[in-house]
């Protein structure tokens, strides 16, 4: 169990970003991450209102965390979490109808990402406001550059663009496989073959470098 | 008593069959040489620059994973040529070769190389990096080009030469040059289905229709498969049990469903099933080893077939249905162990 | 696959067809070798107690007098194979790879080929407890090649009844032919040997089953049958492992021996047409078994055939004595399915063994050697006589899950006939994982 | 108000959009816990389980949030109903059917908030089915969940005997095999389409 | 979620009070978006109306029930059709836009489709919601020659009046013959066939119950010019 520790160190956001991506490293909330990244644009509002929702509620169930009964803490975090949701659903209709369309029911489906009720019970609950408010940061900034590294490479290959600007021009063949579901499964399933064979060359080379120095 | 000799020990049994996974592969690859050339007799030079090279960008593929992985070089066992030739096979004959390079590597990597190669795969490489591309580029993949048009053996079809990454040019204008009246660029299957056109058994038997490079002569593929299968190098069960669901369930739907029923025999020697019966369905590597297993098996890839060319959005079914065999066998290999010897009480 | 045999011989399903290579040997007459200058017997010839010896280094013993005595019940005496003097009782190798205690006899030069020992005897008036007395005081064991001694096997426990004696006369293994030649050259003690067993177990039936490769021998046999008709002769299907008791069972009389049971579970008893032969030619006599026939063949060996040989003879002397190339490389005791490969020369033959065949450099392809992932191929599938799934096993043996084998997927039920390694395209040495697997759950178990 | 027959709502559910492979929906558990067959099976029946009755309780809430116009309370309503209601269930079941919730019920807190099941209410109610044309899409959604995780779980057991190299160990090689059987149901495409 | 043996006030105290603040933020936001998120939902209504009824300007909102044709301003009940009727500037009625859909190669197509009550026939198609291959199915929205079919397709009505003269039919590509055919794109068939489907359904459906109420909408009345904003559902 974490000690009570309140300063706030570059840890406290950065975990989020890279050592315990939620993403990458604990395969959460894996439904928007696979749905809504074949665009790079769809994979930044995603990412963007998840992070809202995240900072959101983090804050202020970190704020009511002496007032909530451990009895009924689960079932006020959801109703904490699918209110900031609603909040991000009606706030991106108003927006764009268009990137709501393209979002799908997934913007809704927030509520139930593992990641954040998981953040909510493991650190918000636990923490002071402006800290639970960093981390939550650092995991939505995790979250939102994972979706972006899936986001880039499917629209890329599969449209020719990143961002909706035209990359390659009128004459380049996309891929269509990576906007398709099953496009969304080979990259992620790629990305993370990539990170694993880094590590594993990583670990190979310092278990050499213990040897030399022997 | 004479000079010791140097004894070796080895373990029993002393004797061996004569078959080993080498010469297996390699009569299929003899068994599939007819049938490729056919292809290029039949759709000429196109066909012989997609056979070429889908079958080196699968056989790099695996040199490359051979280098990242054991270092031990498998090309020596055939199956990467094995699965570089059919794949180009089910491939239509103007595909351009960049697009078979991608398939071929997709083959691979994502279809066997990945689960750690020979034997191990769960799905037919060679249908994987099919559905891959067909899903990347459906376009190409469903564009048919005419058979035995005068000049086959001396130009390229336009799509052929497509630069990589890059769009491959129509090929309407150039087929409509080419003033073939005989053959239409539409496949037997496609003409079935949305112009009810039935072709004649004869030419689906003969290969005088369009198709997959290697897909079109019924006849030719059946002797190719039975030719490996007296000589055991298939087990005869799949493509028969295969064909037999294809049957079947053509029969029953026309007992249920009249109006849309399909014809047996045409769903028999229509597209890609003689080659998916005799040569991918039959891959051992994805099919049951248990008698019963593959007697479900069979009738499975059969029904789902005839299914998804009757009732889906797409006109030929038998790739989807041999890779969802594939992805079955595992649980019908576990309901479907054999009864051992002396196991049911004998009275 | 069983397609082709609707309308062929009675058979069982699933079996390979290795190269029969029997047409030399099957047609060579069984000939006598001569007494070599050693003889070293081993006491374990027989499953079952090792036998104690009742001699003392230094003493003189004759041809056929008895130097170890049977230890219980499931044990059996041993007899000297030839004239001459004790030099010892020390461990020795023996075909198991293990070393074991042996008597070292050492024979007299010019020792007569006569038997000096034994008192004739009638078996007509022995109750059934003498006779099977008197089949435990010649040694007898079972020459099929599991040795397991005949009179156990002749004593029918209270709650179980036979009906049927099985005569074993497949001879299944490519290569042997000793079989086929005693039942050529001896039909008379055989039909001796199988109405004392059929008394000895109150058998009223007793089919002989043959392979159809050897019809010569089906028809000596029909001939010399006695006229009531209480034994008969049977052709099956030429197919390995069709002289395994629960195989050729099978197939003459469509029963199943259960999973892990034994013949007598549905009213059998097996016995092979060499074990009766001699059990028919011995007792009479009362003398016990001191020689056997085994069969000398394979690519290295210059005049293969079938050898009349006393036991303890070492496999370096009978290989001299039939000649042999220099290349040679495998040296196998029994067929080349099942016999264990030896280590040594002097080795002894003993009363388990029947053949020694003897394979060469072409024979071992660098290539086949050469082991490939398992490409479910279901060969081992359609092989397995048991109808296990050795490629299953064979994948969680390469994962050590030797529990899983056993418990779900019937290890133990696989009597390592070696089918499935022999069609298994991949190389992969099935039998011997499943060896080893047995081997490391027996040792948990323990 | 939907026009679409019961039987195409069911087998679109299950093949051609199937809810895991084609709509990327109740990945977490698809993907944690097809490991083996026999904890897959009752996991899939858990959630179709929890389908049927969460899609129940949506369309008796959203008539009343219809009724009352506050419709904008949906996404509140709907998670919290769905919540209590497999509570209530689990309680139920456990009282009356303990053996039944012995094999579903270690699974049922798990699934409760899972997106494939809000999902699927999501979705019922977007598409205007009645009550009848809801319970078969829950139906089907469930079949089709069941029917993917265990193949999933079928390869999976099979690849714990081969030789993966080391580098596809893990999540990633489920991912990927995850993909290939999204491109195989892919043949479902367009299935009753004409 | 385990009930017993917790103090009850704290804990209703604690779920009432989240609850009201949420409904609260919810409410709140609810109304602050309101105008913003209608405002888009007309736009998108009448970008599509005025694209599929060409030179209309103002649109009107109706309902086809069991009464016939009214004009939206109630609810909507289940069975009934809404669709939008498109004026020019001057008010006169230049046809009415009404939605279609039908399964597709991959998933349902939504289309809203203009109809000219003068020539009888369809005037144009706006594809609102597809999942096609791209490349491939959303031909129908960028292939020229398909979106042609619908410069003017034929639905006039059969004598009866009860269905349509000739059925809308999709056509392989290359062989339309009349002006109720629609003609396929090739290599796309079945995503054409879909329009086609949809069409058929829609206007068999519909036609019948417009038709003789034509009338009814044919001017607007000034009041509702302005005021009347449906939602339509996503
Ligand atoms: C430990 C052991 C006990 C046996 N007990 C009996 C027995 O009680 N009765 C019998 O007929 N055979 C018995 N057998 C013999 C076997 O059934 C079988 O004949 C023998 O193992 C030879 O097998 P094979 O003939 O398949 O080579 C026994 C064998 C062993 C190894
Ligand atoms: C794979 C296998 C093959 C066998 N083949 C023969 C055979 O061909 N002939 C034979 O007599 N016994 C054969 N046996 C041994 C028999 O199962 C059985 O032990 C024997 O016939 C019993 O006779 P015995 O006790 O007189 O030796 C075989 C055993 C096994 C396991
Ligand atoms: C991956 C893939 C995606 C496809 N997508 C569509 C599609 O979105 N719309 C469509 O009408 N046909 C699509 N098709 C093609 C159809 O299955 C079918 O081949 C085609 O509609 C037949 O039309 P044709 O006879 O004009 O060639 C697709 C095919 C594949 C392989
Ligand atoms: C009868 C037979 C059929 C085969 N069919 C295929 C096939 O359809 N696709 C393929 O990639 N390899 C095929 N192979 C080659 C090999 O089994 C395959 O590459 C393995 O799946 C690789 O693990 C076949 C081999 C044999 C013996
Ligand atoms: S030793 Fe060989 S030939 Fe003899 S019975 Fe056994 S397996 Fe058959
Ligand atoms: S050795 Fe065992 S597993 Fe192999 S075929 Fe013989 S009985 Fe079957
Ligand atoms: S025979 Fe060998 S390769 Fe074939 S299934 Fe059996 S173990 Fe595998
Ligand atoms: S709690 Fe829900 S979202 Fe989290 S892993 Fe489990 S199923 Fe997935
Ligand atoms: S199940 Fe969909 S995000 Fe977890």
């Amino acid at each position: 169990m974490r000690k009570q520790d309140n300063t706030i160190t570059w840890d406290t956001f950065s975990e989020g970003l890279w050592r315990e991506n939620p993403v990458f490293a604990m395969l959460l909330g894996m439904c928007p991450v696979l749905a809504v990244t074949n665009s790079a644009i769809n994979a930044l509002a995603m990412g963007v209102a998840t992070t809202f929702v995240l900072l959101a509620s983090g804050v202020l169930i970190s704020l009511l965390r002496r007032q909530i009964p451990k009895q009924v803490r689960i079932a006020t975090y959801i109703v904490i979490i699918a209110t900031f949701v609603t909040i991000v659903d009606y706030a991106i209709q108003a927006i764009s109808l268009d990137l709501y369309n393209a979002l799908g029911a997934f913007i809704q489906l927030i509520v139930v990402n593992c990641m954040i009720l998981g953040r909510a019970e493991a650190y918000a609950s636990k923490n002071r406001p402006l800290k639970a408010f960093v981390n939550a940061l650092g995991m939505g900034a995790g979250f939102t550059f994972a979706l972006l590294c899936l986001g880039v490479v499917r629209e890329v290959l599969g449209a020719g663009k990143l961002f909706g600007v035209d990359l390659f021009g009128p004459q380049f063949e996309p891929w269509v496989v990576m906007v398709l579901p099953a496009g969304g499964f080979i990259v992620l399933g790629a990305w993370l073959l990539l990170f694993e064979w880094f590590k594993q060359r990583k670990a190979q080379s310092e278990s050499d470098a213990v040897v030399e120095v022997r | 008593m004479k000079t010791k000799p140097q004894i070796e020990l080895r373990t029993t049994p002393h004797a061996h069959a004569p078959d080993d996974v080498v010469r297996i592969m390699r009569n299929v690859v003899y068994a599939l040489l007819p049938i490729a050339g056919f292809a290029i007799w039949q759709f000429g030079l196109s066909v012989l620059a997609l056979l070429i090279t889908v079958t080196l960008s699968c056989l790099l593929t695996e040199r490359f994973f051979n280098w990242m992985g054991s270092g031990y070089n498998s090309l020596g066992d055939w199956s990467a040529t094995i699965t570089g030739l059919l794949l180009a096979l089910t491939l239509p004959p103007a595909f351009p070769l960049w697009m078979g390079a991608v398939a071929g590597f997709a083959a691979i990597s994502l279809g066997k190389a990945l689960f750690g190669g020979l034997g191990m795969n769960v799905l037919n490489p060679a249908l994987v990096g099919r559905a891959f591309v067909q899903a990347a580029f459906p376009v190409a993949i469903t564009t048919w080009t005419p058979a035995f048009f005068d000049g086959r053996f001396s130009q390229f079809a336009p799509s052929t030469l497509a630069l990589p990454f890059l769009r491959p040019p129509s090929v309407d204008s150039w087929v409509e040059l080419l003033q073939v009246d005989a053959f239409s660029g539409a496949t037997p299957l496609a003409l079935h289905k949305f112009e009810g056109i039935q072709t004649d058994t004869i030419d689906l038997l003969t290969g005088m229709t369009t198709g997959s490079a290697g897909e079109t002569s019924a006849l030719l593929i059946l002797v190719c498969g039975l030719y490996l299968a007296f000589r055991r190098m298939l087990d005869w069960r799949i493509p028969l049990t295969v064909m037999g669901g294809v049957a079947l369930t053509s029969v029953l739907l026309s007992l249920v469903d009249p109006e849309k029923a399909p014809d047996a025999i045409f769903m028999l020697f229509s597209g890609g099933l003689m080659l998916g019966a005799w040569f991918m369905a039959s891959d051992m590597v994805g099919s049951p080893v248990t008698p019963l297993g593959v007697l479900i098996y069979g009738l499975l890839i059969g029904s789902l077939t005839v299914v998804i060319r009757v009732y889906g959005g797409l006109t030929e079914g038998v790739m989807y249905a041999i890779l969802l065999g594939n992805a079955a066998t595992p649980l019908i290999e576990q309901i479907t162990q054999p009864r051992i010897f002396g196991q049911r009480a004998n009275k | 696959m069983s397609l082709f045999n609707l309308f062929g011989r009675p058979s069982f399903n699933h079996g390979i067809h290795p190269p029969s290579n029997k047409t030399v040997t099957g047609k060579t007459p069984i000939r006598r070798l001569p007494f070599p200058g050693m003889l070293v017997i081993p006491l374990n010839q027989h499953i079952g107690k090792p036998a104690i010896p009742i001699v003392k280094k230094g003493e003189e013993v004759v041809r056929g007098q008895p130097i170890a005595k049977a230890d219980g019940f499931v044990s059996v005496p041993i007899h000297a194979p030839a004239t001459g003097r004790i030099k010892g009782i020390e461990l020795m190798p023996t075909a198991q790879g293990r070393n074991a205690p042996s008597i070292l006899l050492e024979v007299y030069e010019g020792a007569t080929q006569e038997v000096l020992w034994g008192e004739e005897q009638t078996i007509g008036d022995m109750s059934d407890e003498a006779l099977r007395q008197a089949i435990q005081n010649s040694g007898m064991v079972g020459l099929g090649g599991a040795a397991f001694p005949s009179h156990v096997k002749l004593t029918i426990p209270d709650d179980k009844s036979v009906d049927t004696l099985v005569v074993n006369g497949c001879e299944c293994e490519p290569y042997l032919s000793c079989d086929h030649r005693m039942m050529l050259e001896h039909p008379r003690p055989l039909m001796r040997g199988i109405r004392y067993a059929m008394r000895a177990t109150g058998t009223k039936q007793a089919v002989i089953g043959i392979e159809d490769n050897k019809m010569d021998a089906v028809e000596t046999l029909r001939a010399n049958l006695p006229r009531d008709g209480s034994i008969s002769v049977e052709a099956v299907e030429t197919k390995y492992p069709q002289g395994s008791e629960k195989m050729l069972i099978k197939s003459l009389l469509g029963r199943e021996v259960p999973a892990g049971g034994i013949p007598a579970e549905i009213g059998v008893v097996v016995n092979n047409v060499g074990t009766l032969a001699a059990l028919g030619q011995l007792l009479p006599k009362g003398e016990g078994l001191i020689e056997r026939v085994i069969t000398v063949a394979g690519p290295g060996v210059k005049h293969p055939g079938n050898y009349l040989v006393p036991l303890g003879t070492s496999i370096g002397f009978v290989l001299d004595q039939v000649g042999y190339e220099g290349s040679e490389t495998e040296f196998i005791l029994g067929g080349p399915m099942m016999g264990p490969a030896v280590s040594a020369l002097d080795t002894p033959v003993t009363k388990g063994t029947s053949g020694l065949l003897v394979l060469n450099e072409p024979n071992i392809e660098a290539e086949t050697l050469r082991i490939w992932p398992c490409i479910r191929c279901a060969r081992c599938v359609d092989a397995c006589p048991m109808h296990l799934n050795p490629s299953h096993l064979g994948l969680l043996a390469a994962k050590r899950k030797y529990e899983t084998m056993a418990e779900e997927f019937h290890l133990n039920d696989c009597f390592e006939c070696g089918s499935c390694s022999y069609v298994c395209p991949s190389n992969i040495p099935l039998v011997q994982y499943f060896r080893i697997a047995k081997a490391i759950n027996r040792e948990q178990a323990a | 108000m939907n026009y679409e027959s019961l039987s195409f709502i069911f087998l679109n559910a299950v093949l051609a959009n199937n809810f895991v492979l084609a709509l990327f929906l109740g990945l977490c558990p698809f993907l944690g816990v097809s490991g083996k067959l026999n904890t897959a099976v009752p996991m899939g029946l858990a959630t179709m389980f929890v389908m049927l009755v969460s899609s129940v309780c949506a369309y008796g809430i959203n008539i009343v949030l219809v009724g009352l116009d506050i419709e904008f309370l949906r996404l509140i309503a709907y998670i919290v109903v769905i919540a209590s209601a497999v509570q209530l269930v689990e309680m139920t079941l456990k009282k009356f059917s303990p053996g039944l919730f012995r094999a579903l019920g270690i699974f049922l807190p798990l699934i409760t908030t899972n997106c494939a099941i809000l999902g699927l209410a999501l979705f019922q109610t977007f598409k205007e089915y009645d009550f009848l044309q809801s319970l078969v899409y829950a139906l089907g959604a469930g079949t089709g969940f069941i029917l993917a995780i265990m193949l999933m779980a079928g390869m999976r057991e099979k690849l714990e005997l081969s030789n993966l190299p080391s580098v596809t160990q893990g999540a990633a090689v489920s991912l990927m095999l995850g993909g290939l059987l999204s491109l195989s149901f892919m043949g479902f495409a367009g299935l009753g389409g004409q | 979620m385990q009930q017993p043996a917790a103090p009850a006030g704290p804990m209703v105290r604690t779920l009432v009070g989240v609850a009201m603040l949420s409904g609260l933020l919810v409410v709140l936001t609810f109304h602050f978006t309101k105008p913003y998120i209608d405002e888009n939902q007309r736009r998108a209504i009448e970008a599509a109306l005025f694209q599929v009824v060409p030179g209309a300007v103002t649109r009107r909102d109706f309902l086809v029930t069991e009464k016939g044709v009214v004009p939206a301003t109630e609810k909507k009940q289940p069975g009934d059709t809404l669709f939008y009727a498109g004026y020019d500037d001057k008010g006169k009625l230049l046809g009415i836009a009404a939605n279609a859909r039908a399964q597709g190669y991959a998933n349902l197509i939504h289309l809203l489709y203009g109809y000219d009550p003068v020539c009888q026939c369809i005037r144009g198609i706006k594809v609102l919601k597809l999942a096609e291959t791209p490349g491939l199915g959303d031909k129908i929205i960028t292939d020229p020659a398909f979106v042609a079919n619908f410069e003017a397709l034929d639905v006039t009505l059969a004598e009866d009046g009860k269905t349509l003269a000739n059925e809308i039919v999709t056509v392989k590509h290359g062989s339309k013959q009349n002006q109720w055919e629609i003609d396929a794109i090739s290599g796309a068939t079945i995503s054409s066939k879909a329009v086609g489907k949809a069409l058929n359904e829609s206007a068999k459906a519909l036609l019948p119950m417009l038709v003789p109420n034509i009338e009814a909408i044919e001017t607007r009345s000034e009041e509702q010019v302005t005021g009347d904003r449906l939602k339509v559902k996503g």
